[in-house]
Order: structure tokens, then C-alpha cells, then sequence
């Protein structure tokens, strides 16, 4: 399971994370994402880096899907925090509390940090 | 830096051939660069370069070839979604050679 | 699970997220600036003592004794590189940078 | 039992490195496996051979070439490396450029993957 917990534009570790995904997805691994802390705001809509001059990716998230990670679950006091619902986020996800979270995180083999 | 001509206008290109600036794209653009690769673009040729096109612009990444297939097969029919069809139509690699005829950013095959 | 926590808890929130995507009694470790949060007397001493609850605490020996932390919270269990490695070996890691 | 240990953060820098390598010693004295190590993102940093350190401080580079001398594989993420400006000209004796799926092949053929990084 990937566990991104950081916000994304700042630094690279939100969009080079994103690129890991993808490719294990590639790999047919069977993979899952989980979003907290700050990476809830990777997924907030609207977002227009042109004058940062930086490359915009929230739209990439919406593969995740069609690229096997079905499972893909959002912190709901992360995205509280940040004054944020399931309708800002650019992709469908399953909120779960931090419990919840847990529990699956515990059902990995492997947890990578991004 | 190597650069092509279309139309009278110079297009740089970087190292590997890819069109340095996305936004110089074109179909003459498109047809020049087809022609650094030797292919002979026919219809069924610009229907994938349109898709990956399509992709790009709602998503901002050219798809993986496993997942350009499905996405095809889904979108032009299932004859056309396999890898074997689309290797016949870019034979060095639909990803590479298809991604470049696009316009669009070289894959960072990290794969 | 183990709970692998680098970062001082007096700049970053990750010790509080840690505790609270946690199950009780999953291990919570502390390296480089994460044994920070061992710290006697500190404003954060009241989130560590209720952590010690749930969780078992260990530091880095190496880590403290560069940060010329002689003396820990009471709770908190000193351990070295091999103690680390014991516990990975145990539990699935988790580094919460 | 064998351990993968991901690196993602540059040396001098971060902590980061020095506890994969101090982990990696002490997982070796215990007998244990590594199966590899991954640099990504800045940890990429960590294989040029460009480092010039003065004597008095650890050389992080040559320090993980040894590693990698001992039969310890090293593997750089290209595309990372690629951004950072590591290529093969510039990389550390005994590590190698690869792919982001070799992570993926350590994860499958490690016990454990443990992370260090920012």
C-alpha cells in the first residue's frame, strides 16, 4: 500500500510518489493507495499551476483506477482538518477513519511512504 | 539542438527526437515527425495518435502500453485494444513512437 | 505494525497522525530528530505520557546521545541499531516522514 | 530473514542515509539479508561519484559503493536520476541505473522494505 502524506507542488515527493504508483500498477502488483495529512490535498480540485510554472498531476489521480489500484482511501479527519469533503477531491475514494485506515494498513505486506 | 522544419518554421526537438515544446504541435507538425520514424501515417495511425492526445489532455500523462490497450479496446473497439495491433501500426513501440508523433512528452520509462 | 517516527514533534504534526492511524499496542520508534518527543519537561510531554499508554516507546540510543538527551521520559525504552532491526523483523514497518 | 531498504532522501542533507546504512550494518551482524538498496527521489544524490568530502567527515558515496562491493545491490531510479542530473557517467562504482520496477521486485522478494527519507 502507498501511504502519501504529503502535500503536493512544495516539494516532488507528492507527484514522484504518484509516478510510483503507476507504475506498480503497471506491474499488475495488487496495490492501494491511501491519502493523509497533507496528500488529501493533492486531490482538491481546481488547481492551476501554470503560474508556478510547475506540472499540474492532480488530474493524473483519476487513472488510478484504470491502472488496478481499486482501492483507494482517504483519512476523513485529514481531509476535515483541511475543511474539505469528498466533493472537492478530484477522484472517487473511500473515506475511512483513522481506525479503518489502520485495519488496512495492517493487512499489508509492504507500507511505502510518499 | 537538433530542430525540424514544417512549414518554414524551425520546432527543436530534444535529444531523442520528442518535440521540445507541446504547444508547437500540429498535424503537419505531426506528419514530419512521422516521417523522423518512417511511418506512413493512415487513418487508423492518426486514430491512435488522437487518442493518446485525447488522454493526455484529461489526464496529463501518456498511458503505459497495458493500459493504452485496454483504453483503446475500450474506446475504438476491441480488435484494436491489443498490443499486437498497435506494434503493427508502430512497430518501434506504440508508446515511444506513437507518444512522439503526438507531441507529446517522451515516457520517462522508469518501468 | 511499527511506528517509525523521524521527525521533532515540536515542528511537525506526524507523531499525532502516527497515534491516531494506530492500533493499541502497535510499537512506536524514534529516530533522528523524532526522539525529540523523549524530551523531559517538554510542551509535548502530555501527548507522549498518553501515548505510553497505548503504545510502547522505544529511541534510538545513537539518536538521543547526538542530541545530548541523557535522560528520558519515564516510559520510553533506550534501544540500539539491533534492537531496530529486531523490530522490524517483527512487524511490518511504517515510516511516518 | 531479508530486508529491502528504500532510500529517498540526498546525503548531508538528511539523517536519512546514515540510519539506512547504520540499519543496514546492523542488520548484517545479525546475520540477516539485504536484498537491495533503492535510491529514489534525492536519495538518488547518494551515487555520485562526485563527492568531495574532507577527511574528517564520513563519505557517504564511497560508503555505499563498499556496500555494494560486499554484493549488496545498489539500484538508482532512472527517472529520478534523470531529473537530478546521475547518470552512468557520474554514478559510484557497484550501483546501477534502473527502473521503478525493480522496487517493485524488491518489495516481492524482501520480507520486509523499510523507508528512509524526509
Amino acid at each position: 500500500m502507498f501511504v502519501n502524506r504529503k502535500a503536493p507542488h512544495g516539494s516532488i515527493y507528492a507527484y514522484e510518489g504518484l509516478e510510483v504508483i503507476l507504475i506498480f500498477g503497471a506491474y499488475d502488483q495488487e496495490i492501494s493507495a491511501a491519502f493523509l495529512d497533507d496528500a488529501v490535498l493533492s486531490l482538491k480540485k481546481g488547481q492551476d499551476t501554470s503560474e508556478i510554472g510547475t506540472k499540474e498531476f492532480s488530474a493524473t489521480f483519476r487513472v488510478l483506477e484504470a491502472y488496478g489500484v481499486e482501492n483507494r482511501y482517504v483519512e476523513r479527519e485529514s481531509l476535515e482538518q483541511r475543511g474539505l469533503t469528498e466533493e472537492d477531491l478530484v477522484m472517487d475514494v473511500e473515506v475511512v477513519d483513522g481506525a479503518t485506515l489502520r485495519k488496512y494498513m495492517g493487512e499489508q505486506d509492504v507500507l511505502l511512504p510518499f | 539542438m537538433a530542430t525540424l522544419e514544417v512549414n518554414g518554421k524551425q520546432h527543436e526537438l530534444d535529444e531523442d527526437g520528442f518535440l521540445a515544446n507541446m504547444d508547437e504541435w500540429n498535424e503537419d507538425v505531426a506528419l514530419a515527425l512521422a516521417k523522423t520514424e518512417s511511418v506512413e501515417m493512415t487513418e487508423a495511425h492518426w486514430e491512435v495518435v488522437n487518442f493518446l492526445r485525447e488522454y493526455y489532455a484529461e489526464y496529463k500523462i501518456a498511458p503505459m502500453i497495458r493500459i493504452l490497450t485496454k483504453a483503446i479496446g475500450k474506446k475504438l473497439g476491441k480488435e484494436k485494444g491489443n498490443t499486437k495491433y498497435l506494434y503493427e501500426l508502430y512497430p518501434a513501440g506504440p508508446a515511444k513512437q506513437a507518444c512522439k508523433i503526438a507531441g507529446l512528452p517522451k515516457p520517462t520509462g522508469c518501468v | 505494525m511499527l511506528h517509525i517516527v523521524n521527525k521533532s514533534p515540536f515542528k511537525y504534526r506526524n507523531l499525532d497522525t502516527c497515534v491516531r492511524v494506530s492500533e493499541k499496542e502497535d510499537p512506536i520508534i524514534l529516530i533522528e530528530d523524532g526522539v525529540y518527543a523523549a524530551l523531559k519537561g517538554s510542551s509535548i510531554e502530555g501527548l507522549m505520557k498518553k501515548t505510553l499508554e497505548d503504545h510502547p516507546v522505544f529511541a534510538i540510543r545513537a539518536d538521543l546521545k547526538a542530541r545530548g538527551i541523557d535522560e528520558v521520559l519515564d516510559g520510553i525504552e533506550v534501544c540500539d541499531y539491533s534492537c531496530f532491526v529486531d523490530m522490524v523483523e517483527k512487524h511490518i514497518p511504517y515510516s511516518w516522514l | 530473514m531479508k530486508f529491502g531498504i528504500l532510500v529517498q532522501e540526498g546525503p548531508y542533507n538528511h539523517q536519512a542515509s546514515d540510519s539506512a546504512y547504520n540499519f543496514i550494518q546492523a542488520a548484517l551482524e545479525k546475520g540477516h539479508e539485504i536484498t537491495g538498496v533503492f535510491f529514489y527521489n534525492d536519495g538518488v544524490i547518494n551515487t555520485t561519484k562526485l563527492m568531495d568530502i574532507p577527511a574528517d567527515d564520513r563519505h557517504i558515496s564511497k560508503r555505499w559503493s563498499d556496500l555494494g562491493a560486499k554484493g549488496i545491490q545498489l539500484i538508482v531510479c532512472v527517472a529520478a536520476a534523470k531529473r537530478r542530473g546521475i547518470n552512468p557517467d557520474v554514478l559510484i562504482e557497484n550501483a546501477r541505473i534502473d527502473g521503478l520496477g525493480q522496487l517493485s521486485e524488491l518489495c516481492i522478494e524482501s520480507d520486509r522494505l523499510i523507508t528512509f527519507g524526509d
